[in-house]
Formats: structure tokens, C-alpha cells, sequence
């Protein structure tokens, strides 16, 4: 069977959550790969809960938050606009390639583009391949 | 039908040590290895740090002497970051280098290799650790002991943050200046190392040498090995820990090789052996011929005794009396007799206190400015000091953002290993005869690697307990024949 | 420590839901999880009877953590935590799995929809067995209105407000409160006169015993939350003092010094010692110290020597700094029309006769410069031209929102030159006519009918040919170039955010929509709401109105902030952030984090501390938390690694 | 009644921890008067048979320092397990792996080749590698086996003490050993040492602004470092605000970051994750250019972050790349 990559992806409430949602109500369709968790803002993304999705088998790991300046609270897009590229970084050092953590900004408005991101980064992610874990002991 | 003795440990060395002793059907000793069953990887898992972290992180090779790992290294970021710190800063670090060198070869003389001697090679394993030390110096000596310790070592704490891998080293310096209340307080330790280091050096000519079974024993065949030697000397070829060229002379005492750090690889090479973890360092040139001694094998001792037969004197007077009056006693340099590591560690321990009177007493050791920040590119660097084991050389090359990309480290006791897996041979050969081993065999064996003082040596003699020795004689069918402890 | 009961309801959404995902299979898969001690599915669960049998569960089989797998929490989970709260549960016990909008509707294979549906309900579960009760706070409200802006907006707001017997303080920056709708000539579509309606409301909000006015006035420091702002209020000097001054008007012909009239739109000149408008509330004179030759360089004190009975002139007047505490902030700041210099081809600027539609509304005004004459260079235009949406729909400006009023203020004008002109030849260039709102279509049929020739067409350029404007254009329809001659052009400018707006939402922490209005909190069901708890929006700030719309939003306002003023407490929101103190190191991390500035730093306990009332429960400041000590109740770190491991299952 | 039975082992270690209690000096024979220890150290082969020999739980205490890399460590620390009542990780590498951790960057081939085959100064023609076992003339000689990972000692046995430090200081591990005799214990799993971060005791922390913002960051050798200010406010990366307390600030007294190897807090549940999301929501941007640009002048966030905590952190090992 080929390879069907689990996406975690944490979307803020008031954006990208709710483009997911009109995703939804304008019946655009997308894989189900896509296994989203809803957060208030984006910049309530700890990097451990990343570490924590690859940890847990996740192949892939997409966080959405509003668009710059649009923040419900302001500024919290920024924090994650900060920290993300330092994890991508450091994800790397621990061999998961970069391109498997993606951070976007999607509206509520953006229904459809939330769809392509999806469809995109799944696509992405299967040219990678499974994110391999660390065995036990060798033995 | 070949026996095979286990003794494991003997001590640490990188790790600690098995020795393999296969007897043959008379029951004398057929072969023994010394087998270092302990490998982290340092030199892999360096590449892609940033290089001046190096310091911090090397020296968790070995937290005995990790003085020696973060001065090494800092010495080779400065060489890789061509920067040359300001004279306040190489004299802190060559301060702070000698008060390490005299508080662990008297940690090693009392503490760890000693008890042989103090309370005799024969003595029962209650006796040999440091109460037993105590028993023979007297508790007010042991006292001494611990409190000169414990000061160094203070000293050391406020210096560098941690005396247990220190901190402060940087390329083109240190982290921080020397404060005028520090460097009274160093100038008496000092001065009380040194009485220590005299008083030390007197009880091992009172303990030792005025014992003629001890003398015999030193000088016996053996503990002899006839082997080249190296170490670092200064430019006058005086002794020398921190900074100079590395000599190497041969069974005769003549220079053989004298070179700046940088070509060592034009010199020394590493030979791999399948059954240990540990490489052998020989003599390029001469070539590595197995397990044997003489000129023709590229086998070649450091540590105290090889330092000694490499330098041509010591700087500070009262060392420089004692180094002429060793080789005086025991017939001439160099000495080959692995025994005379202790006596020649004592004095190396005085010459260290000397030496930290000196630079205490050195009014530009108070200078404020102890940094220069490198701007040139960093691309490779080598750096070297005398650890108390024995040369150590740090090797880096990265990238231009001066992250690692290669590690390369010669740690001291490896320079060592093929000696020491020599003398075991040896000592196992001449005293195991007829399948008879006992106790005492066994410490006369222990002997000859404690006199290498191989690091990790620590925990054996500490507390009571002991090096726990176990010798099975096995048939070929593997059965146990015959078993014996010491404990 | 109470034993963890969970419910797990999955709702078929009639089809919605059942058509794609396997509801049974996840009811048995739901039943099977660990903590869950019943497991059902109904067919619309948000129906009383549904909301029925989770109630009915809840008491029968003591469940105290409910998760219910149906459409968005973005939709529902009001609902579903009032019935956990009327089942004696508390509301935050619930924990929603959206297998409908991200799922049975964006998915095909109902196989693997099936499989994504269970991942979410075990997420749910997982996160719900790890619920925290949380427990709603209330503080008081100071029963105390800030309302900022006195344009129409601004105006209603009040004095809804004040009529209902609370205390209001309006703030204008302007001298004279009226904004924009005070300018305007007639109002489409019942040719009302603009003034006339205003004056009255403006003179009741001049005479209100329970609005505090304050004009030539801003608001420059907001501190506090909901319930409880601190207001610091600028008062710019007029160099009247108001309390003295009768507007008796002997002071003006003493001074030496004419400007512009800004009222007029330039058209005409004043006395730098001026009352805005006749009708101006308050009615006060104000100098203006960028003409007056004392503020300026400290000659001339005529007026101040005139008014030497009452003493109402005081050259020497400084501003000052007042103090007001108020429980709800109303933003009503209005709009600015879009400046058509931006767009150079249609020789704004460049040519006298071309003019914007509020310049238009001067002009044609009983009011304005020549007294309601439409006149241009003193004759009347025989050939004028109307071009419509500019500034507006026009994505090169980035302005691709429509304006709402252009087509039919334009209407109206093009009715008013027909009226004062009737021989006129009148073409209006347009993209679409948009008429929507009661007697619009009526109203621009009427126009139509009276002569008004409306060409669909993009404008290209408005330029001169021997003296004569020259409008070049392409006509859509016929799909032709055509060049029309003109005595006069009227911009239809469209609204653009007032140009202070930024720094009202750097103020009030406001958050502003890609147009750079100011964003509402939900753009369907909490239209005049802001993210910021008891900040609400009235009027053109939010987006561009028509008058009725702007009154009917004002109200909406003064209802929202009265229904927190009235009410007299707040509750605040319990989903926030909490420190441990028993684990926080005081390493200040998370201080400079927050964008509301709750967090403090408590010098003698050396740690920090989150002011309950101010935290929104963003949450950024537990993601930062180097020894995540900080709890993001709600979401709490445990809650969401367990969602995630439940997730990817 | 007899003394408690304690016992020392070590694993993959430094001996630094054994030197941190020579470091005892006097305190040390305190220690010895009231335990009896039975064994320090203790050897593969025999101490198999003398600890097999023992009733299980017969040993009080088992102080084990080290991370585990080879297999006879983790056999022994198995078989310790089994005959110790309490077992106590001792220092940073027993705790958390340690620096010896940092080698889940690379797997077990890379490490044994770049040692024995490719290092500068390695003459092996033949490319011999050290071998489990080994038969020479006289017999066959053995290895324990090399694993392909670090392990942190509770990732192969039940811990129920941990003792941070790399060394532990003095103060912890008299009050650790003054517990144990005394029976006032905390609750097994416990960390004995303070369970807030660094921040709490360090005395820079006064001068650290309430708003710190970070535009550019800087290695310790690019600048001189201030003796007093807080070493964020230097723009140095410090990794103190995500470190346990308890070390006495001793890199700090040395004028350097702290380097972590007290490890995580008590709330913490991945080190590296804290510490890296605490420094980078400090950076002063909010351009995604301008970010990345401050992000690439921290050299090795990995190495960094997880200085002394590798084996411990979620993704524990480097993983392998796709074949």
C-alpha cells in the first residue's frame, strides 16, 4: 500500500481555523491526511508539541495562524514567526528534513487556499517519504 | 590445556581496563592483554559544534583531569582562530595549569598509586587506599593531604567557575581577570605547596628509597621496559606543561625528534588493535612492531618520568636539585624503570608548586585585560600541554564559521597504552608461574599500570574496598578449574 | 480526586455527517476507548431532544466529561456547554471533534473520512479526560461610557447611552462635533437636508446632562480591561475659554488674519478666530495657532483686547490632561474620503473643475461658498461629468472593498445639478450602479428618468484641450473609446480609513482587517464586538456606511456597551493564563511576550504574575515558558500533547 | 544494626562524579562511617557473579553515574536494578545522557569509522575495527557490544533518584546521601535539587530588563562578556532560564552561560524545545527575513539546546535520512 503521510496541523481559532471551517462549508475537498488541532492563536505553539507529533509518528507538522498584522491577539503570529524558523533549524540538526514543518498564514476567508496548502504539503511530505523513528536498542 | 586469567578491572583507563592472562599447560603465562572495553566517540560527536565550545565539551573525556582537556583546547582555538591572547591571560592559564598539575599528582601520589608503596606492595587490599596511607602517615599528614586538596582545588573553583570541568577558557584568553584577594590567597598555597611537595618527596625517600626491598623492586627488571620517550620542553629543553616543542628521545637518551605541535602527525601514528577499544600510539618512522620494546619498536612512554628523560633540566631550583638526585639514584637518564613514574611524579609536583609561587608572585598576572577577540578566519588548530598522564594534543579543522568538522585527539594515556599492555606482559610472565597466583601477584601486576597512574584510577583506592581482583582458571572446555578473589 | 467519566456524542448532522463517515463504526470505536463510559449518536444532537439525551446521560450515568463529535466548536460549543452547565456540569468540561467541516464535507472516502473521524474523537477524548473545571470570574463595571468620535457614529452612541440614564464622555477631535454628515448637502435617497436632520441631535448632546463633551479633544492613554478602562484625554487649547465665551462674534472682525475654510472645503475663507459652522456644538469660537500671528510669533493680541468684558480670550491657554474612568469604550472615528491625487490621470488637483464629491457637496450647498448657486469660475457648468467607484473596488490602490455610498451620493448629485441646472448635460461614468437599500432602485430610476446619462465605462484619463476638459473613456458596453467635453468633473471618491486610525488601534490594542478598517470580533454574529473585551465599533471605523446604517450600528453599539453597564458586572473569560509560583523562576521570559501587558514582575516574591482581567488567553506566553510553568488553562500543554498522541493514532 | 549496603557503579562517565566525591574531603569519611559500601567499582565479569550472588534489594542505595552506550552497562545496571532497593542516577550523564550524549547526532558506524578508520592520526591499513570478539592465538577475546545510540540510565532501568550536575556539587549530594540514612526522602522519581529554574538563584538576573528583545546573538568568543549583565541582555545565548537550579551558578561565577546540565525544570517535558522557544520568542523582528537572518547566528541549536540532554529529548537520536 503506498505511503499515506499523518499531517498534525495546529490552526488558530480565528483564522485559520476557522478557513478550515469554510474549507468545509464550501465543500472544497482535500485528503484526510490532514489531522487538525485547534489552538487559540498560533503563537500558542510550543515547539515541543511538534517535537512531540514527529515523537508520536507524525510525518508532518503544519501550523496556520493569522496573517501578519491580522492577529486576533495582536501579535501572537509573530512569536511563532520566530521560533518556527530556529525549530526547522534544529529539527534538521535531528534529521527531519525542513520541509516537513510549515508554518502559513491562512484567513478565515481563505477557505480554498487552505485546501491547496493541504493538498500541497501531503504531496510534499510523500516525495519525503515516512519520517523514520528511532529504534529501541539494536539488538 | 590453556588457562585464561581475568582481571577486570584493573583499573580505568579511558573507561576501565580487562586484563586477559592466558596461561599454557605448565601454567606459566602464555600471553596477557590489556583490553580497554569503553569507546563515547568524541572526535565524531564534535563535528558540527561551534569550535569554542570545544573546551567545555572535550573535557568530559575525563573528569580526573579535565584541566588538561580545556586547556589543550583552548590552546588549539587559539591557534585556530590565530589569535594570541595578551600575556595576563597565558600566565592566569599557565597559573591555573600548575596549581592542576600539583594537586593531582599529590592526589595520585597519596591517594591512588601510592598505597602501593606507602603501605607496601605486599600489604593486604584493607590497608591499600587512603586509610591505609593515613595508617602509615599519620592522620595529621592525611589531614594535610585532604586540606591542600580541598585548597588547590578552591582556588581552582573561583578561577575558572568549576574545578570539576572548568569553564573560562576561551580562544584569545579567558573569561574573567584574577582578583588581588585571589592571588594572595594563591601565593600562600603556594608557598604551603611547596613545603607539601618537599615533605612528600622526604616521606618517599624515608618510605622507598631507604627501604632496599622497595629499591629492588624499582629498580627489578620487571617493571623495566626500554622505550623511547616523549614530552614537552621549552626552548632552553627545560620541563614543561603549558607551552614549547615536543621532544622525543630514544632508549639512549639521545634527541631523536624535537618539533613544534603542529607536525605531529608527520610523527605519531595510531595502530588499531580488533580486541580494544583503545588505540596504540607509535613512532611513525620506526613503526609500529606489536607488543615489544627496544629501538627498533615505535613504542614510546610519556608522564612524568618520560617528561623528566626528555627535558635536559627544570627551571625552578629546589625540582631541579631533586631531578639530578633521581637520576643520581637510580643509575643514570633515562630511566626505563616504570616505577620511578612515582618518584619522578613528585618531583614534577614540586616543580608545579615552584612554578605557581613564581607566577603568583608575577605582578602582570593582575592585569584587567585578559581577552583579545579573533577576527581572522578560523580554519585548523592544533594545541598541546603535558597532562598529568602525558601529552595531550587537541587537533581541530572547521568550517569559516568555525564550526568542527574534524576532530582529531591524542589523549595522553593512549600514548601510553601499548607500554602499559607491555609491562603486563612482562610482570605477568615473571611473577604468575606454574598456574600460582595470589593476592600479592596480583597487586605486584597492579602495580605496574598504577604506575602509569591511567586515568580513572580514582575510585579504586578511595573508600574500603578495593580493586576487586578475581582470577579464574578456566579448562579449555571452559569449565571453572580453580577460582580465587581477592575480596 | 473525582474518577474521569466520559461521554462521547456523535451527531449525524441529518446526512451531513452520516453520508461520509461510518457513524456506527464510530460509535463502537468511541464506546472502546478507555475513559469513555457510554458512547452515542443521534441524528441532529444540537435539537432539544438531543441536547436532551446528553443531559439525560450526564445524570444517569454521572459523566463529568463530555465530548460531542459534530460540526465546529466554532459553531456550537456555546450550545453544548449551556447544556453541561444546566446539567450541573461545568461548561469547560466539553470537548468538540469537528467531523463535519473538517471532515465529512471535505472528504470522499467515507473509509478513510471514518479513520480521520476517530483520530479526532480520540483526540477529543484524550484532551477531555484531561479537562480542568474553570471557574467564570466577574468584576464590576464602572457604569461610564467613553465614546470617541462625534460624527453621526459617535453622536447616536451617546446618546442612546446617556438617554438610558449612564454617564458618557464624547470625545472630538474636531471643534465642533458633526464629522462628515455635517458637511453633506441633501442625503440620498429622501433629499433630506444633511444639517437640518443633524442640528437637533447635535444641540441634544450639547444640552445632555449625562454627556460630558469634550471637543478639540483626544484620547492619548487607554490603560485597564473591561469594566474598568483609565482614560487619559487631551484637550487641545482653543484659546477660548469655553465657559466664558458667548459667541457673540466682536472679536472676529478685529483679527487680522483670513485662512482658508476648512469647513468649506477651501472653497471659501475665514478668520483664523472662527466658529466651524453656524450651527457648531459647542458654540465656541477657537483660534487656530497655525495662523494666528500671537501663537505663532507673538504679535497681535487684538481679539484678546476686544473681548476685554468677558475675558473668554486667553492667548496664552495651555493644553491639558484629563482623567476619566469608564467600564466601555466606543470607537466611532469615522473615515476620510479618498484623496484622488493617487490617482493622477484624472487631474485632481491639476484642474480646478475637477472636484470630489464631498467638494461637490459644498458647492451645492445653501451653506457653502456661493450659498447653494452650483457655480465653477462663476458660471454654471453646462456639460458635467460624474466618474464613479474611484479609490474604491480598485485593486491597484489596494482599496478592493466597495465604498457603499458613491453610486448613490453620486445619484443625488447628478439629481441636485439637474435641479439647480436643468439644461445640463449629465453623464455618469460607472462600473456597476449598486443599489440596494430601501428606495435606492426607486431612486436611481428617478434620476435616469430625469435625463441622467449613466455609461458603463472605465475612465481612462481627464485632461485639458484648448481650455476644455476633455474626458477620456472606453464604453464597456459598446465597447468603444469616447471623449466627452466637460465644465465640470465630479469625483465619486470613495472612504478610506481615517488617517488616525492606527494609532487608535495601537491605543485601544485593536486589531484591523486586511482593508485596515477595524476589525469586528465575528463578522456575521458579533458585528460591533472587537477582540478587545468591552471595546465596541460604530460607524465608518469598522467600514464604509451609509447614514442609516451608521445610526443603526451606533445603537447596536450603545446596546452592546449598555448591556455591559447595566448589567454592572463582567465576567471574564476563564479559558486565560495562570503562573504556578510555586515553579516560576522570575526569568522574566514571558513579560516582554504579552500584547496586552499582563504579565508583571513581582519584585519582592522574584517572580511573575498575569493580571487575570487583561490576559485573553492567547496562550503565547506558555509556549515560551522555558520551564512551562505557565498553565494556558483550556489548553493546557498535557491536554494538547495528548490530543496530539491521540491524533496521529 | 547493621550500616546500609551502598553501591557505587559507573557507566559511560568521565569520572568527574567519582572525583565530586573525593571532592567531599572531610565530609567523605562522615559519608564512610555510616554506610558500608560494598563495592566501588565493580567489574563486568565477576561483579556479575558476586551482585547474582546476592538477595535481590540486598543493596540500600546503587549511586550509578554514566550514560549507558555499551551493553555491559546496561546488563549491570539491569542487575543492580534487581538487587537495590533504591537506585540513584548520578550526574548529568546518568540523568540525561550528558555530553556523551551529543553521539545521537551519529549513528554507531559513523562513530567507530571516523575512530578507527578515518581520524587524522589513524594508521589502519587493514581498516581493523574493534570486534565484540576476538580470537587470538591463545583464545578469544571480547568486547561489550557498542550500541547504536545513548541511553540515559532510567531509558534501560527504573530510576528513583536523580542527582543533576555535571559534577553534582557538594551541598546536593551530602543532603542526597544525608536523605537516604535519614529516611527523608521526597516522592520516588524525584529530582533531588531545587525545582525551579537557574534564573531563581542567579544573581544577573536583577539586571535583566522586564521587556528583553534580542536583534542579534553572539558566541562567547565574539565579545568581551560582562561580568554582571545578564548574558541574554549580552545577546549570549544562555540556556539558564530553561535549567534547573541548584548548581550555584558555578558557570555563571566563571562568567559564562549557563550550559544546562542540570537539565530541565520540574514542569518541563523537553529541554531543548524550552530553551530554544524562550530565546527565539525574544528575537526583536517581526520580518521574516530580518528572523531568519538573527536565527542563523545561533551556530548549533541542537548541540546547544540539548548540550547535556539529548537522549532524553523527544526525538532522542538523529534520524536516519531516506534511503
Amino acid at each position: 500500500m503506498s505511503f499515506e503521510p499523518k499531517i498534525v496541523a495546529f490552526l488558530c481559532n480565528w483564522c485559520s481555523y476557522a478557513g478550515a471551517d469554510l474549507a468545509g462549508t464550501s465543500r472544497i475537498k482535500y485528503p484526510p491526511n490532514v489531522r487538525p488541532i485547534r489552538v487559540m492563536c498560533s503563537g500558542r505553539v510550543e515547539p515541543t508539541f511538534v517535537l512531540k507529533a514527529f515523537a508520536s509518528g507524525a510525518d508532518g507538522v503544519l501550523i496556520c495562524g493569522c496573517h501578519p498584522g491580522d492577529c486576533h491577539y495582536m501579535e501572537g503570529n509573530y512569536k511563532t514567526a520566530r521560533r518556527i524558523p530556529l525549530l526547522k533549524k534544529m529539527l534538521k540538526q535531528l534529521g527531519i528534513e525542513e520541509e516537513r514543518v510549515r508554518l502559513e498564514w491562512v484567513s478565515a476567508a481563505e477557505g480554498a487556499r487552505f485546501a491547496t496548502l493541504v493538498k500541497d504539503m501531503i504531496a510534499k511530505v510523500k516525495e519525503l517519504g515516512p519520517s523514520r523513528r528511532e529504534g529501541g536498542f539494536d539488538e | 590445556m590453556t588457562r585464561r586469567i581475568t582481571i577486570d578491572p584493573i583499573t580505568r583507563l579511558e573507561g576501565h581496563g580487562k586484563i586477559e592472562i592466558f596461561l599454557n599447560d605448565e601454567g606459566n603465562v602464555e600471553n596477557a592483554y590489556l583490553q580497554v572495553p569503553e569507546l563515547r566517540g568524541f572526535e565524531k560527536f564534535a563535528v558540527g559544534r561551534p569550535a569554542e565550545e570545544m573546551p567545555r565539551i572535550t573535557q568530559r573525556i575525563c573528569g580526573v583531569c579535565p584541566t588538561a582537556h580545556h586547556m589543550a583546547s583552548t590552546k588549539c582555538l587559539d591557534d585556530l582562530f590565530k589569535v594570541d591572547p595578551p600575556q595576563a591571560a597565558k600566565k592566569i592559564r599557565e597559573l591555573f595549569y600548575s596549581i592542576f598539575m600539583f594537586e593531582d599528582h599529590t592526589l595520585h601520589f597519596y591517594f591512588l598509586g601510592g598505597p602501593d608503596f606507602v603501605v607496601g606492595p605486599k600489604a593486604s587490599k584493607e590497608e591499600r587506599n587512603i586509610f591505609g596511607v593515613l595508617g602509615k602517615v599519620g592522620l595529621e599528614v592525611g589531614q594535610k593531604v585532604i586540606g591542600i586538596r580541598k585548597k588547590t582545588r578552591d582556588i581552582m573553583t573561583e578561577m575558572a567557575g568549576k574545578v570539576i570541568h572548568p569553564v573560562f577558557g576561551l580562544p584569545g584568553g579567558i573569561s574573567k581577570p584574577l582578583t588581588k584577594e585571589l592571588v594572595k590567597t594563591i601565593k600562600e598555597v603556594a608557598r604551603e605547596g611547596v613545603e607539601f611537595s618537599l615533605f612528600s618527596l622526604k616521606f618517599f625517600d624515608d618510605l622507598v628509597l631507604k627501604n632496599k626491598e622497595y629499591l629492588d623492586l624499582i629498580k627489578s627488571d620487571i617493571y623495566t621496559n626500554r622505550t623511547y620517550f616523549m614530552g614537552l620542553v621549552d626552548e632552553k629543553n627545560s620541563l614543561n606543561f603549558y607551552d614549547g616543542k615536543l621532544r622525543v628521545v630514544d632508549p639512549e637518551g639521545k634527541e631523536y625528534l624535537k618539533f613544534p605541535v603542529k607536525e605531529y602527525l608527520k610523527y605519531i601514528d595510531e595502530h588499531v588493535e580488533p580486541w580494544s577499544y583503545i588505540k596504540f600510539l607509535f613512532l611513525k618512522d620506526v613503526g609500529w612492531k606489536g607488543f615489544v620494546d627496544g629501538k627498533d619498536s615505535g613504542i614510546y612512554r610519556v608522564a612524568p618520568l618520560a617528561r623528566l628523560n626528555v627535558s635536559d633540566a627544570i627551571e625552578t631550583p629546589r625540582a631541579h636539585e631533586e631531578y639530578d638526585r633521581m637520576y643520581k639514584t637510580l643509575g643514570g637518564k633515562p630511566s626505563h624503570l616504570t616505577l620511578a613514574f612515582h618518584w619522578a611524579r613528585l618531583i614534577e609536583a614540586l616543580y608545579a608548586a615552584e612554578n605557581m609561587e613564581r607566577l603568583a608572585n608575577d605582578p602582570e598576572i593582575l592585569h584587567p585585560n585578559v581577552r583579545k577577540i579573533p577576527t581572522a578566519t578560523p580554519e585548523e588548530g592544533v594545541g598541546v600541554v603535558e597532562a598529568p598522564r602525558g601529552t595531550l594534543i587537541h587537533h581541530y579543522k572547521t568550517d569559516k564559521r568555525g564550526i568542527i568538522e574534524e576532530a582529531n585527539l591524542i589523549v595522553a594515556t593512549q600514548n601510553n597504552s601499548a607500554a602499559i599492555n607491555m609491562g603486563i606482559q612482562k610482570a605477568a610472565k615473571a611473577l604468575i608461574k606454574e598456574g600460582k597466583v595470589d593476592e600479592g601477584i596480583l597487586n605486584l601486576i597492579e602495580i605496574t599500570f598504577r604506575a602509569y597512574d591511567p586515568c580513572h584510577g580514582c575510585g579504586t583506592h578511595l573508600l574500603p574496598g578495593h580493586v576487586p581482583l578475581e582470577i579464574n582458571v578456566y579448562k579449555k572446555s571452559g569449565d571453572l578449574l580453580h577460582s580465587f578473589r581477592n575480596h | 480526586m473525582e474518577t474521569i467519566k466520559v461521554g462521547v456524542y456523535i451527531c449525524h448532522c441529518g446526512v451531513n455527517i452520516k453520508a461520509t463517515v461510518d457513524v456506527d463504526k464510530l460509535t463502537q470505536f468511541s464506546s472502546d476507548l478507555p475513559p469513555v463510559s457510554v458512547a452515542k449518536s443521534y441524528i441532529y444532537l444540537c435539537s432539544d431532544p438531543g441536547q436532551e439525551l446528553i443531559k439525560k446521560d450526564i445524570e444517569e450515568f454521572g459523566l463529568n466529561r463530555i465530548v460531542v463529535a459534530s460540526c465546529s466548536p466554532r459553531m456550537h460549543e456555546p450550545t453544548f456547554r449551556k447544556v453541561l452547565r444546566s446539567a450541573g456540569i461545568n461548561p469547560y468540561c466539553l470537548e468538540m471533534a469537528n467531523i463535519r467541516e473538517q471532515c465529512s464535507w471535505v472528504h470522499d472516502d467515507p473509509v478513510t473520512a471514518t479513520q480521520k473521524a476517530e483520530a479526532l474523537v480520540s483526540a477529543a477524548v484524550a484532551k477531555a479526560r484531561l479537562l480542568e473545571p474553570l471557574e467564570e470570574k466577574e468584576i464590576d463595571v464602572i457604569p461610564a461610557a467613553l465614546v470617541i468620535g462625534g460624527g453621526i457614529a459617535g453622536i447616536q452612541t451617546s446618546l442612546d447611552i446617556a438617554d438610558t440614564g449612564f454617564k458618557v464622555y464624547l470625545v472630538e477631535k474636531q471643534p465642533s462635533i458633526g464629522g462628515h454628515m455635517m458637511q453633506l448637502d441633501k442625503t440620498f435617497p429622501t433629499l433630506d437636508c444633511s444639517a437640518c436632520i443633524l442640528t437637533p441631535k447635535m444641540s441634544d448632546v450639547g444640552n445632555h446632562p449625562n454627556i460630558e463633551l469634550h471637543t478639540y479633544s483626544e484620547v492619548v492613554d487607554v490603560k485597564g480591561y473591561v469594566g474598568n478602562f483609565q482614560v487619559t484625554i487631551k484637550k487641545k487649547p482653543r484659546y477660548i475659554i469655553e465657559e466664558k465665551c458667548n459667541a457673540c462674534g466682536l472679536c472676529v472682525p478685529y483679527c487680522p488674519v483670513e485662512m482658508p475654510d476648512p469647513f468649506n472645503m477651501n472653497f471659501s475663507k475665514i478668520k483664523c478666530l472662527y466658529i466651524p459652522f453656524p450651527q457648531a456644538v459647542p458654540s465656541k469660537y477657537v483660534i487656530d495657532p497655525t495662523h494666528c500671528r500671537y501663537t505663532l510669533k507673538r504679535e497681535c493680541k487684538q481679539c484678546e483686547l476686544v473681548c476685554k468684558d468677558l475675558k473668554a480670550i486667553n492667548l496664552k491657554q495651555k493644553e491639558q490632561l484629563i482623567q476619566v474612568e469608564v467600564g466601555t469604550i466606543i470607537v466611532a472615528t469615522g473615515f476620510d474620503t479618498f484623496d484622488p491625487i493617487l490617482k493622477p490621470e484624472l487631474g485632481y488637483g491639476l484642474y480646478p473643475n475637477v472636484i470630489t464629491g464631498l467638494e461637490f457637496e459644498r458647492l451645492s450647498s445653501a451653506s457653502g461658498p456661493n450659498l447653494g448657486d452650483l457655480l465653477i469660475h462663476g458660471k454654471k457648468p453646462k456639460e458635467v461629468v460624474f466618474i464613479q467607484c474611484v479609490g474604491s473596488r480598485d485593486k491597484s490602490l489596494g482599496n478592493e472593498y466597495c465604498s457603499r455610498v458613491c453610486c448613490m451620493y453620486t445619484a443625488k448629485q447628478a439629481h441636485l445639478v439637474r435641479e439647480k441646472i436643468p439644461d445640463a448635460t449629465i453623464t455618469i461614468f460607472y462600473m456597476d450602479v449598486r443599489a440596494f437599500g430601501k428606495g435606492f432602485e426607486e431612486f436611481y430610476d428617478r434620476v435616469k428618468q430625469e435625463g441622467v446619462i449613466y455609461r458603463r465605462g472605465n475612465v481612462a484619463e481627464v485632461f485639458k484641450r484648448k481650455n476644455r476638459l476633455i474626458v477620456r473613456a472606453e464604453d464597456t458596453l459598446l465597447g468603444q473609446p469616447i471623449e466627452l467635453e466637460a465644465d465640470l468633473v465630479v469625483l465619486a471618491v470613495g472612504m478610506v480609513p481615517s488617517k488616525d486610525s492606527p494609532g487608535v488601534a495601537q491605543l485601544l490594542k485593536l486589531s484591523q482587517s486586511a482593508d485596515k478598517f477595524f476589525l469586528e470580533a465575528h463578522p456575521k454574529l458579533r458585528p460591533v464586538d472587537t477582540a478587545s473585551d468591552g471595546i465596541f465599533l460604530a460607524g465608518c471605523c469598522q467600514g464604509p456606511k451609509d447614514i442609516p446604517d451608521t445610526v443603526a450600528q451606533a445603537s447596536a453599539a450603545a446596546a452592546r456597551a449598555l448591556t455591559l453597564i447595566a448589567k454592572g458586572k463582567v465576567a471574564i473569560e476563564a479559558a486565560i493564563s495562570v503562573i504556578d509560583e510555586e515553579f516560576c523562576s522570575g526569568c522574566k521570559t514571558c513579560i516582554s511576550l504579552c500584547p496586552y501587558d499582563a504579565i508583571s514582575f513581582n519584585a519582592e516574591k522574584g517572580i511573575s504574575f498575569i493580571n487575570e482581567a487583561l490576559c485573553k488567553g492567547c496562550g503565547t506566553c506558555a509556549a515560551s515558558c522555558p520551564s512551562s510553568v505557565i498553565v494556558a488553562r483550556h489548553f493546557t500543554t498535557e491536554e494538547i500533547m495528548a490530543q496530539i498522541e491521540g491524533v496521529v493514532l | 544494626m547493621s550500616k546500609p549496603k551502598v553501591a557505587f557503579y559507573w557507566c559511560a562517565s568521565c569520572g568527574g562524579c567519582e572525583e565530586a566525591i573525593v571532592d567531599l574531603a572531610e565530609d567523605i569519611l562522615k559519608v564512610v562511617e555510616a554506610v558500608d559500601i560494598v563495592f566501588w567499582p565493580l567489574a563486568m565479569d565477576i561483579k556479575t557473579k558476586d551482585v547474582e550472588a546476592m538477595p535481590d534489594g540486598s543493596i540500600a542505595t546503587t549511586f550509578i553515574n554514566g550514560a549507558v552506550r555499551l551493553s555491559e552497562q546496561e546488563e549491570m545496571a539491569k542487575l543492580l536494578r534487581q538487587k537495590s532497593e533504591l537506585i540513584v542516577a548520578f550526574g548529568s550523564c546518568a540523568h540525561l545522557g550528558g555530553i556523551p550524549g551529543l553521539a545521537n547526532f551519529f549513528d554507531k558506524k559513523e562513530i567507530l569509522e571516523t575512530t578507527y578508520l578515518t581520524s587524522l592520526s589513524t594508521s589502519n591499513p587493514q581498516g581493523i575495527l574493534p570486534q565484540e570478539e576476538t580470537r587470538v592465538k591463545e583464545g578469544i577475546l571480547t568486547l561489550p557490544k557498542f550500541y547504536d545510540r545513548v541511553y540515559a540510565l532510567d531509558q534501560v532501568i527504573e530510576v528513583d533518584y536523580y542527582l543533576p550536575g555535571c559534577a553534582p556539587p557538594k551541598d546536593l549530594i551530602i543532603n542526597a546521601v544525608t536523605a537516604i540514612l535519614e529516611g527523608t526522602l521526597p516522592p520516588k522519581g524525584s529530582v533531588l535539587a531545587p525545582s525551579k529554574s537557574l534564573c531563581e538563584s542567579c544573581k544577573r538576573n536583577e539586571s535583566k530588563p522586564e521587556k528583553l528583545r534580542i536583534k542579534k546573538f553572539f558566541r562567547p568568543h565574539e565579545v568581551i562578556i560582562d561580568q554582571t549583565r545578564c548574558f541574554l541582555d549580552q545577546g549570549l545565548i544562555c540556556v539558564g532560564p530553561a535549567t534547573r537550579d541548584g548548581c550555584g551558578a558555578r558557570c555563571i561565577e566563571g562568567n559564562m552561560p549557563c550550559r544546562g546540565c542540570f537539565g530541565p525544570t520540574e514542569k518541563a517535558t523537553d529541554m531543548g524545545a524550552n530553551a530554544l522557544s524562550a530565546i527565539a520568542s525574544l528575537i526583536d523582528s517581526q520580518d521574516e527575513d530580518e528572523i531568519k537572518r538573527i536565527v542563523d547566528t545561533i551556530a548549533d541549536p541542537a548541540g546547544t539546546f540539548y548540550r547535556f540532554s539529548l537522549p532524553k529529548a523527544l526525538i532522542p537520536k538523529k534520524r536516519e535520512r531516506k534511503i
